[in-house]
């Protein structure tokens, strides 16, 4: 890790604004580890989810929002269930993927594009369309052949429906997407 | 004299033998109005009625004669002050004898009055759901809930809680809970400062008469009460409307998880204040608060005088 | 006592004299409230009520509940702490007042009053100045209640005796006449039309009135009476169900008593007077703790005793009652002074 | 200049143990406060019969505080456990009398809390300053 | 009255901000005051002089003086007050420093505050009376409610200073945690080697009375005159005849009776007597797994017993004591594992407790000192210690760093080495706190010397792989994920409050924490005190601590017995409740309410019942006058009237 | 046992990928007569992706759906999928602890939630208001002599404060409806080990390790099959299995089976029936095994019978 200038780099409105948006006080942390040491995707992390905690807590807005580990958190919900300190973990992680995302920066843009095509096919259908999720994440990560190798298990079997259900109140669903986006916006 | 009559003559003509006096009700100046009867012998049974019209609680009386033997008959209502009074250790079971009265509800002199001159009543009945009041002039009939005293539209505890001999069959509660503190609620749509107007227009007619006061079968202070005993100086004695507002408050605030929601205080008042309301608020909060409600259970303690560490209630550090 | 003239307002008029009797002075009306009717200071938008006896009497019009004396001020000698001087203001406060639809029983109410007050060796200054300065004018008491008790104690229900005007509804208006000099001078500056027609009717009004009240007890010998049964356990078992509560002598007309207290803030204060009840415990207390009266039949016979004993005795006979019946209809625990003395009188004789 | 700085009639009870004691500490530590605040020594909050809280309103003040141990931390015990009661009560009671619940709060202040001392002071003042001076009832003796 | 008002400069503490001439003069106005007067230091000796000078010149019966705050000096001023003849309750304070010129900046506004504090302080004063303090006289025994280390140094302080001493033990033999340990950090020597003697000291000592295998049943009283019901529970052996032989032991039929003495970790039979070493030497039967009580027939050990000690009809028995002064040692319990999911909930037989392996450890246990893990009785190479289970985790309602597990952690990786010299400790630790004399190095000792491996983490999970616990945790300092496979986890299970400290603590009337410690008067300077007076702290009870912190407070808990046993009178405060008898209603209220029972009815020569206060059981809290509703029993210097004063002096200025 | 009947919420899963849960819940449900009523015009709860956008968003997808039930007049919602099932009770559980909130998410929505409406799994309805006798009552081929760990997943229990089921860290409830229909239960320390869920098409490695993990402690454990109830983990431990093979160097060939399943072949369906062929892993040696240890337990009967006379 590079040197970190606490002085010029310690972002307090950050760690203000992840405490407020996730309802949790981040300094009750004292780094046991206890979260780490239980999550499963602690191996594929850049920065374990403890040190994650503690960038927050020094206020490295920066390389929290731009780690891999905050979008490859799976929200297992394991370090919240054994976190001593009664810290929702996974809520924090969940928090800075959402300001991650408000804020353009994204280092897993292919995990973020998978849940922007799911929920853009929520919006459009009602529910979700599977064989159009995928193909629609091939197409756009450039990953043509993700799963590829699964069609022919799962396609004969008859399981998937090759067109979308559309519920009838679909609408309203729409609605939600689109009120919330407003009320962003009249926030703002 | 109606068969009830008969029955309640005959169980305190037994009862006599026990105690030092029996309190129960007798005739008044009219047919509306009854009074409270203290039997010492045989003969004073002649005045005894049991009607619609028994408005007073007769344990009212209790916490003045608390060394004598007392007989005493009780309505629901008027049974949850006697059972108030022996959880506070305030009187002795054993000097009772406690016969009850299922009821169906009493009037409400003042609503009657609002409906009619009641000067010169002749004679009062009741058939089925109707009073028939007759006057030197007139005859007016009544739906029996038109009539009412409020407390008994959501009365929960019709046949008394405590008692030695029942009188008549006991009486599931029919009235709806959900009543019991609309008075309070109704007041509460109200703003802040049409409350504060509300209470200084009509507390202002209060005349420091303490009827409300010694009518309290829950307040057992009485001639020490600091009302009107300057010591501690809590209020002067002055008539203006803080000192009045004041006696409203040390009454609510000496009664809170005591009040049995007889409505006593504001019948008697002479004045026509509506003060129960206060006291209904208090007992709103205590239920709320404590899921309490006085005179119902003899091993309970009033929830001021008690504690929990944790308060499922109470926020602890909301200040 | 003036010869009576009299004079008549149309019913649609009477709302204008009320106004115009408020104009120079305090008026003090009727009033209903809720359920219950008590006489207070007329200001527009009022609206009198005559139709029943008010339930409280129109004492506190010249009487108020709690009146100040007067104020004190504790002054230090800036050079010497420990000196200091006492100043005090006078606050007689005394305006011009009318008594509108005050009872018969009413009025006769301050006669007792006067007993009292206006003793020429020493009067009350406070009283006395209000006294002199109020006027009533009371109506005919067409509708006797059956609590009333008028009667009994020398009065009727259109009894003129401690009124200034005494007004009699009519069929078409109110038959005023004046009975005092205060009363006259009054109805001349009012300018009303002449009442000479409607005596006729009007005295038939009243002797009607009289006539729907009886008697229910003769008070010969109730004094008497009332002392040979002073220490017997009458008192206790009469009024066991007595609440000891001040609402008889608060609504009465008669009851005059009071105390006296003085309230200090800082260096300054002053010294009221207030209505005292002797059915309170604190009536009697005396500083040393002991108390003459502990119990409430004691003070009850106390209350007897002093309207129908003490009282005449002193006062030339004077009962200390007017009858109105308020102590009975508006007591708590339904206690009835004339079956009071019906029993007393009873248990008097069967003692002898 | 006088009329801005007009200050409210704010009176507090506090226990001698605890909140007394936290009001020293904010004192020792210098932790500037509004002024408008007199505080009333009490042993103990269980001492605080909620009428004079109500007798304080009644007189005048425009706001009365109540500061106690933290419950379980009573010096006595138990008081503060009756306090709490109490005072939740009449809390709760004041808006019905047409009484703004807003100018009567308690609370718990332990004597190592300085800090929270000036927080509780400081809010409550602005607190009954929002709200204004109390209505007074008028006096009119209707004799 | 005569009042005398002094406002002091404090320097520039309260002159700097407070316009104290202006306050001086002001108060000149107020009623009752006739002298009033400002001062640079009242404190200091001139200034208490001046005071005094001015209660003879003027002849003053009631002061004020406006400073710092009564709980700075309000005992300074009263005894200057005394030394001029007025009583020391005729004075009052107000507060102008801490609560005035120290937290506002405005001038102005200031001296209008303190002028109301000084107005507020006259008004009281006024009504201020005389009170004079009571004595009584002091029963001279003492109660020591614990017989662990710490209440047996207590025990045997007191005795030797000549007091005689009641030891109330729950157990059957006194020794407490320390007994079952096998050796003490940071000197590894033997525990019961070191507190044996000590143990037969208390069992031998003239002035101790021990009841063991007792509890507290009710204490009632107060400082100088406590009484205390023991309750002796039923051991089923006349200990009057027992003469510790062991032979009923030897005989007992009932071989898998639970053994608390050694955790559990192995049985003992239905009749026993703890340990070898225990005081007393006597055997007590388990009712619940006693043959003769399950099944009704048995009897073995009545028959083989020598001196035919055993009664089985034997019943609980209730003893009375008096005594003037209560020290409480009730020691602590441990955080019970098995409430931790996670690490298999006590499930996984090798998964076991720190004390539970001082009993593996120490050679009077089970193994007779062999390590040998429970599942397979095999010699454990691999050993992992978790550290902080049950400590310094919310989640489990125990915030608090347990105090002693870093070292005893450090100990036990230290003897298992001496143990097994082939095998490897490791230690998950969050943080290391060895702040004692010698601590540090000795924790520096265990991983230099002897090898032990300190892992910075928290263990996220235990489970079984095979013959294996796999301890899945993490390396922070790494910041990885790490995995170990045991041959036997060790849990440093932390300090949690004794079961029933809670209800203990209400019979005494003292006050505990949140988690159930005993709370002291004040953590720095009386920290063996409690807030009821004559009733002290020694050890765990009042937080985790070690065995010297333990036996420190035992004798500084048995120093303050005995300086407050040097009187033979004692004097009560007189700030407390008093009761009007013609104001009394007798509505019970204030005895219902008051915390310290301090309230009786009464009946006076007039026959009238009344409330009536014990004087010297009464606190002074005053919860009786905020509950009496006729205002009948006022709490002196504290009454209605004078906080009424207080209330009017500011509103009405 | 009066009638059971909850509004049943299936999930899109398995409507497509999953459909053979759908179908063998509603198999086993229709046998245990519990009525699932499907909520009309349901939509996606959102899953996780709706929480990365923002909570309030999310709990407004999820709250649609409770807003129907709501509306059916029922008080319980019954889902199979985990994902779902915690997507609403994240949603209640925020609404009801804030009022704000609840407010803000109801401007969200056409017609507002009132928090009249809990959700549970489907396997709390078996575990809690079913229970094991009511199970053992319609069990006529018990699953005797194979082995069948149990696997939870991450959301069943956990965090325990919204799950409210079962125990956060060693759940039972599947363990103990696997023993109530015969099966052996060896003990299995992977039971909430995460699979990898929803990165099973971004992050292939990820899930193939984790999943890879699971398989092989389950395989150490003995177990002939791992019962599953949650589709996402049905999908990484069977469809991927090849690609788990192929990247951790295994040659795994272990049945992954919905819990719904295993209990339809206990209470007598076929394994067509239960769509047990519509699974990547062959099952046929595992029914095999049943069938053999069925055949041997009736002789066994017979014989210890006959051995009586």
């Amino acid at each position: 890790m590079a040197l970190i200038n606490l002085t010029t780099s310690t972002d307090e409105n950050f760690v203000n604004q992840v405490e407020t948006l996730s309802g949790q006080k981040i300094s009750e942390c004292y780094q046991c580890g206890k979260c780490t040491a239980g999550c499963p995707f602690s191996f594929a992390f850049d920065y374990p989810v403890s040190q994650i905690m503690r960038l927050i807590q020094i206020g490295q807005k920066e390389i929290v929002l731009n780690s891999k580990a905050i979008w490859l958190c799976a929200t297992c919900e394991a370090c919240t269930t054994r976190c001593p300190c009664q810290i929702d973990v996974a809520n924090v992680m969940d928090i800075c993927r959402i300001i991650a995302r408000k804020e353009n920066k994204v280092k897993e843009k292919d995990v973020k594009l998978f849940y922007d095509i799911f929920l853009e096919s929520v919006k459009k259908h009602g529910r979700i369309f599977e064989i159009e999720i995928l193909m629609k994440y091939n197409l756009k990560s450039g990953k043509l052949l993700t799963d590829a190798d699964l069609g022919p298990k799962i396609l004969p079997k008859g399981k998937l429906n090759f067109f979308p259900v559309n519920i009838k109140g679909k609408d309203s669903v729409e609605k939600i997407f689109t009120r919330f986006v407003e009320g962003i916006k009249n926030n703002e | 004299m109606t068969d009830r009559e008969e029955k309640i003559s005959e169980l305190i003509k037994n009862e006599l033998n026990n105690v030092d006096f029996f309190i129960a009700y007798g005739r008044g100046y009219d047919p509306i109005h009854v009074k409270p009867l203290f039997v010492y012998e045989e003969k004073d049974l002649d005045d005894l009625v049991m009607n619609i019209f028994c408005v007073h609680n007769n344990a009212s009386y209790l916490k003045t004669v608390k060394d004598k033997k007392v007989g005493i008959v009780v309505k629901g209502c008027d049974s949850r002050a006697v059972v108030q009074l022996i959880q506070e250790g305030l009187i002795n079971r054993d000097n009772l004898r406690i016969i009850g009265i299922p009821c169906t509800g009493v009037i409400s002199i003042k609503k009657l009055k609002e409906k009619m001159d009641i000067s010169r009543v002749t004679e009062a009945k009741v058939e089925s759901d109707s009073v028939i009041i007759k006057t030197s002039d007139e005859e007016k009939r009544f739906e029996k809930d038109d009539l009412l005293a409020d407390k008994c539209l959501w009365c929960q505890y019709p046949t008394p809680v405590i008692y030695d001999h029942l009188v008549g069959e006991t009486i599931e509660p029919s009235r709806p809970k959900e009543l019991e503190y609309k008075i309070v609620e109704e007041m509460e749509k109200e703003d802040l400062n049409v409350r504060f107007e509300y209470w200084n227009k009509e507390l202002s007619r209060c005349i420091r008469c303490y009827a409300c006061r010694n009518v309290c079968p829950m307040c057992v202070c009485q001639d020490q009460c600091v009302m009107e005993s300057r010591n501690p100086h809590w209020i002067s004695l002055k008539s203006n409307i803080t000192e009045k507002v004041m006696i409203q408050l040390i009454h609510a605030i000496h009664l809170a998880g005591r009040c049995v929601s007889c409505g006593e205080c504001e019948r008697v008042c002479p004045m026509d204040i509506p003060i129960f309301k206060i006291k209904q608020k208090m007992n709103q909060i205590v239920e709320e608060l404590f899921d309490y409600k006085a005179g119902i259970d003899l091993e309970a303690t009033p929830p001021l005088y008690t504690f929990q560490v944790e308060e499922a209630k109470i926020k602890e550090r909301e200040w | 006592m003036v010869m009576s003239m009299s004079w008549f307002i149309p019913e649609n008029e009477f709302d204008i004299f009320v106004k115009n009797l408020s104009k120079k002075r305090r008026l003090f009306v009727p009033v209903k409230e809720n359920s219950i009717v008590r006489f207070v200071e007329f200001k527009d938008g009022i609206k009198p009520y005559f139709e029943k006896q008010a339930t409280s009497s129109a004492k506190n019009t010249i009487f108020p509940q709690t009146e100040t004396l007067f104020r004190f001020e504790y002054k230090k000698d800036p050079k010497d702490l420990k000196k200091f001087s006492v100043e005090i203001s006078e606050t007689i406060e005394a305006p011009e007042t009318v008594v509108l639809g005050t009872r018969p029983c009413d009025a006769r109410g301050f006669l007792v009053f006067d007993k009292v007050f206006l003793n020429p060796k020493h009067p009350d200054i406070y009283y006395q100045n209000r006294r002199e300065k109020s006027l009533f004018i009371t109506m005919t008491c067409t509708d006797p209640e059956p609590t009333c008790f008028c009667k009994a104690v020398g009065s009727s229900p259109a009894d003129s005796l401690g009124s200034d005007i005494l007004i009699t509804k009519v069929k078409d208006g109110f038959f005023v006449e004046t009975i005092t000099e205060k009363g006259e001078k009054l109805l001349n500056e009012l300018n009303l039309k002449d009442g000479d027609a409607y005596s006729k009717e009007a005295e038939k009004v009243k002797d009607e009135a009289n006539e729907k009240l009886e008697s229910p007890f003769d008070t010969k010998g109730l004094s008497a009476d009332i002392l040979k049964l002073f220490n017997t356990n009458f008192w206790e078992k009469e009024l066991a169900h007595c609440l000891s509560c001040g609402v008889c002598t608060y609504l009465c007309p008669t009851c005059y008593c009071f105390n006296i207290t003085d309230e200090t803030s800082d260096s300054e204060g002053e010294r009221i007077r207030t209505w005292d009840a002797c059915m309170f415990f604190h009536f009697t207390l005396e500083g040393s703790g002991h108390n003459p009266r502990p119990t409430k039949a004691e003070r009850f016979r106390n209350r007897v005793g002093h309207k129908f004993s003490y009282f005449p005795d002193r006062y030339d006979g004077m009962i200390a009652c007017c009858g109105c019946g308020r102590c009975i209809k508006s007591c708590p625990a339904s206690v009835d002074i004339r079956k009071v003395i019906i029993d007393l009188k009873e248990a008097a004789n069967e003692s002898a | 200049m006088a009329e801005e700085k007009k200050e409210a009639k704010i009176v507090g009870f506090l226990c001698n143990w605890c909140s007394y004691g936290g009001a020293d500490t904010a004192g020792v530590s210098r932790f500037k406060q509004p002024t408008d605040l007199r505080i009333i020594r009490v042993p103990c909050s269980g001492r605080v019969d909620p009428l004079f809280v109500v007798k304080a309103l009644e007189s005048g003040a425009d706001g009365v505080l109540v500061s106690g141990c933290h419950p379980r931390d009573c010096h006595y015990s138990e008081g503060n456990f009756y306090a709490r009661r109490r005072l939740e009560v009449l809390k709760r009671f004041l808006p019905f009398m047409g009484i703004d619940p807003n100018r009567f709060e308690y609370t718990w202040v332990s004597a190592s809390e300085g800090q929270r001392w000036q927080q509780v002071v400081t809010k409550f003042t602005e607190q009954i300053h929002n709200l204004g001076p109390a209505p007074k009832r008028e006096e009119k003796s209707d004799r | 009255m005569r009042i005398g008002v002094f406002i002091c400069h404090c320097g520039s503490n309260i002159a700097g901000t407070v316009d104290v001439k202006k306050v001086a003069e002001e108060a000149k106005r107020f009623p009752h005051v006739v002298y009033s007067t400002d001062y640079m230091y009242t404190c200091s000796e001139p200034g208490q002089l001046e005071i005094q000078e001015a209660i003879k010149k003027e002849k003053l019966d009631g002061v004020v003086v406006a400073s710092c705050s009564p709980r700075m000096h309000e005992n300074t001023f009263r005894r200057t007050v005394e030394k001029a003849g007025l009583n020391r309750y005729m004075f009052e304070m107000a507060n102008i420093r801490e609560h005035v010129s120290w937290v506002g900046v405005d001038k102005e506004a200031n001296t209008k505050k303190a002028i109301d504090l000084v107005r507020m302080a006259v008004a009281k004063v006024t009504l201020n009376q005389p009170l004079f303090p009571k004595s009584f006289k002091v029963n001279k025994n003492v109660l020591v409610i614990g017989g662990g280390v710490a209440g047996m140094q207590a025990a045997l302080d007191c005795a030797d200073g000549g007091l005689k001493v009641i030891l109330v033990e729950k157990n059957p033999s006194i020794g407490g945690k320390m007994a079952k340990l096998d050796k003490t950090f940071p000197t590894i020597d033997c525990s019961i080697c070191i507190l044996g003697p000590k143990m037969v000291d208390v069992g031998q000592h003239e002035n101790i009375k021990l009841y063991t295998y007792s509890e507290i049943e009710e204490i009632s009283g107060y400082v100088g005159n406590y009484e205390v019901k023991i309750r002796k529970k039923a051991t089923y052996v006349d200990w009057t005849k027992c003469t510790g032989c062991g032979l009923c032991m030897e005989k007992c039929p009932s071989k898998k009776a639970f053994d608390p003495f050694n955790e559990g970790i192995a049985p003992t039979t239905a009749i026993n007597i703890p340990f070898p070493q225990a005081i007393p030497k006597k055997a007590k039967i388990d009712p619940n797994y006693c043959r003769q009580f399950i099944k009704g027939k048995c009897g073995v050990c009545a028959k083989i017993c020598p001196v035919q000690a055993i009664d089985y009809e034997m019943q609980d028995e209730i003893v009375t004591e008096k005594v003037g002064a209560i020290i409480v040692a009730t020691g602590y319990s441990l955080f019970d594992h098995t409430k931790i999911k996670e690490y298999g909930a006590g499930k996984y037989l090798d998964v076991i407790t720190s004390i539970q392996y001082e009993r593996l450890l120490n050679a009077s246990g089970p193994t007779s000192g062999h390590i040998l893990r429970p599942s397979d009785n095999k010699e454990p190479k691999t050993i992992v210690f978790v550290a902080c289970v049950g400590s310094r985790d919310k989640s489990l309602g125990v915030p608090y760093c347990s105090n002693f597990c870093c070292m005893y952690i450090a100990k036990q990786a230290i003897l298992t080495k001496d143990h097994i010299p082939d095998s490897q400790s490791y230690v998950f630790y969050m943080d290391i706190r060895a702040p004692g004399k010698g601590y540090e190095e000795f924790v520096r000792r265990a991983q230099e010397e002897y090898g032990v491996k300190y892992i910075r983490g928290r263990v996220s999970r235990i489970f079984k792989r095979g013959d294996k616990m796999v301890v899945r945790g993490s390396d922070t300092l790494l910041g990885t994920q790490v995995e170990l496979e045991a041959d036997l986890v060790v849990l440093a299970t932390g300090a949690i409050a004794e079961e029933g400290a809670r209800e203990l603590a209400e019979k005494l009337r003292i006050s505990y924490d949140p988690y159930g410690f005993y709370i002291e008067s004040h953590p720095k300077l009386r920290p063996v005190e409690t807030n009821t007076a004559g009733v002290f702290l020694a050890g765990a009870c009042q937080g985790p601590k070690d065995i010297p912190a333990s036996v420190g407070q035992g004798s500084a808990a048995a120093s303050k017995v005995l300086s407050l046993f040097s009187k033979d009178l004692l004097e009560s405060d007189p700030q407390i409740a008093h009761v009007n008898e013609m104001l009394c209603v007798d509505c019970k209220k204030c005895i219902q309410t008051c915390p310290y029972g301090a309230i009786e009815e009464k009946k006076t020569p007039m026959g009238k019942i009344v409330a009536s206060v014990i004087e010297t059981v009464c606190q002074g809290c005053g919860l009786c006058t905020a509950t009496c509703p006729p205002g009948a029993i006022q709490l002196q210097q504290f009454t209605d009237n004078q906080l009424l004063a207080e209330v009017k002096a500011f509103f009405h200025a | 046992m009066s009638k059971l009947s909850f509004a049943y919420y299936p999930g899109c899963s398995l409507e497509s990928s999953a459909k053979e849960y759908d179908v063998s819940t509603r198999k086993v449900a229709d046998i245990l007569k519990v009525e699932l009523i499907e909520i009309p015009d349901w939509s996606c709860c959102g899953a996780s992706p709706a929480h990365t956008v923002d909570h309030l968003f999310a709990s407004a997808v999820a709250a649609r759906n409770l807003a129907i039930v709501e509306e059916m007049g029922r008080d319980t919602l019954v889902t199979p999928c985990p994902e779902c099932l915690s997507a609403f009770k994240k949603a209640i559980y925020n609404m009801s602890k804030d009022d704000g909130f609840k407010k803000k998410v109801n401007s969200l929505l056409d017609k507002p939630f009132n928090l009249n409406v809990e959700a549970k799994s489907f396997l709390q309805i078996l575990y809690e208001d079913v229970g094991k006798e009511n199970i053992s009552k319609k069990v006529i081929k018990p699953l005797i002599g194979v082995n069948i760990v149990p696997y939870y997943g991450c959301l069943l229990t956990r965090p325990p404060d919204v799950a409210q089921f079962d125990d956060p860290e060693n759940p039972i409830s599947m363990d103990t409806i696997l023993e109530t229909i015969g099966a052996n239960v060896p003990y299995f320390s992977y039971k909430l080990e995460c699979c990898g869920a929803a990165y099973g098409v971004t992050k292939r490695r990820i899930v193939t390790k984790l999943s890879g993990d699971i398989l092989k402690t389950a395989i150490e454990s003995g177990a002939d099959a791992v019962a599953v109830a949650c589709p996402l983990c049905q999908q990484n431990l069977d469809l991927r299995q090849d690609q788990i093979n192929r990247d951790q160097g295994f040659d795994f060939h272990i049945p992954i089976l919905y819990i719904t399943q295993l209990m339809g072949l206990s209470f007598g369906l076929s394994a067509s029936e239960l769509m047990i062929d519509k699974h990547n892993v062959k099952s046929d040696h595992f029914l095999e095994k049943i069938e053999k240890g069925l055949k041997e337990k009736e002789k066994s009967e017979k014989e210890s019978i006959s051995s009586k006379n």
